[in-house]
């Protein structure tokens, strides 16, 4: 019925808006968060996002129960994609349907807050200067050229 | 036997990306003790513990056959 | 470079936020209006939606312009549908992409809000018991089974 | 003369999409007093004039060749 699913496998965000629809849906509010090229000054050559499937698998789950009990009538959709992934690539999509349109954007963004907090998935960014995981305690480098 | 995964910069530091350990019996702290020992830096990235696939206490009870998961600070989306 | 469109064609959501993605985007939301089938107990077979399609296009145009100086480095795409709509279809699509997540959902909730204030388009439900244009002054029919 | 449209609810009351009409040099105050002689119940329903795309105010005055658009309230989205 929902879908919740860590795949190596390009990512395509339709798939799971039309999943949420439903008849009695008047909005889905979809989030795709992408593979951005520069970051504080850092060029990104690509990113490489490793998790522990089945936690991660079990916590999205988890956060689609959450956002049931706070927001009556929604579904929800999400996908984590890991491995190698470019510029622009997607790296993770929510998609959200709600009776009225409030509920879907609210929903969508507690879903990514949620997923950013307790969801076991790691990001290790690589430049051309380097590469490292990234965590709340890690630092990026300083920037050469501000 | 305890079944130990490290993931991340955690699994870069230990060298391996699993291992068993005989730490039955033993609480989630005296895992992360037993790591430190191991891994000497392991705790300083604030990594969490997860037992069978959910973050635990520090004074819960390992059993014998659990899977504990040393889990750094998450950075998905 | 951007979209605003008021078309007689099906929404391919996809399209619009394939639009916005750039290499400097992190995260793109895409809101889509659907036709519901049930609006306060009354159930509704089809909609027909009219637009005053240039100024329509010209008020979008500048409610993206508003958003682009609320919110720096968004960009948008908006396309609302006219003509008849069966129960799920896509009767608007707003997609915005920023470096940031926090102001793609903002600036993607402002855009609706906009649109339902300004931009000349109406809609009429029609259901098993009759028709009506939709307007803020107007009052749905009383519901017959509450 | 002035070019004037109706759309939605107020088509439905016009009973046609637009008209011409000798309007140059007046307001759109004067305009929509115009229409409720001539359309009774018009102003009713809440509607907006626009002037060539724009929401015009009740003091605007109207330009030979204007088009002026009776806007009821909008309901997109």
């Amino acid at each position: 019925m929902s879908i919740y699913e860590i795949t190596d496998k390009p990512i395509d965000p339709q798939r799971y808006a039309d999943h949420v629809l439903r008849p009695e849906a008047g909005a889905v509010v979809t989030f795709t968060g992408h593979v951005r090229e520069w970051t504080k000054g850092i060029r990104t050559l690509y990113l490489s996002y490793e998790a522990y499937v089945p936690m991660a698998e079990k916590k999205m789950a988890q956060i689609g129960r959450e956002i049931g009990e706070k927001w009556e009538g929604t579904r929800i959709a999400i996908a984590h994609r890991i491995g190698e992934l470019d510029v622009g690539e997607v790296a993770v999509v929510i998609a959200v349907s709600s009776p009225h349109r409030k509920a879907a954007y609210e929903a969508n963004e507690y879903a990514i807050e949620r997923i950013k907090q307790d969801v076991p998935i790691w990001k290790k960014e690589i430049w051309e200067t380097g590469e490292q995981w990234i965590g709340d305690q890690n630092k990026k480098p300083e920037v050469r050229n501000p | 036997m305890i079944k130990l995964l490290y993931f991340a910069g955690i699994r870069d530091l230990t060298g391996v990306p699993e291992e068993q350990a005989p730490l039955a019996g033993r609480t989630v702290g005296e895992l992360m003790e037993w790591a430190e020992d191991k891994y000497p830096g392991i705790r300083e990235g604030g990594a969490r513990v997860a037992v069978n696939e959910e973050y635990a206490l520090d004074g819960d009870v390992l059993t014998e056959g659990d899977t504990a998961a040393f889990i750094p600070p998450v950075s998905g989306g």
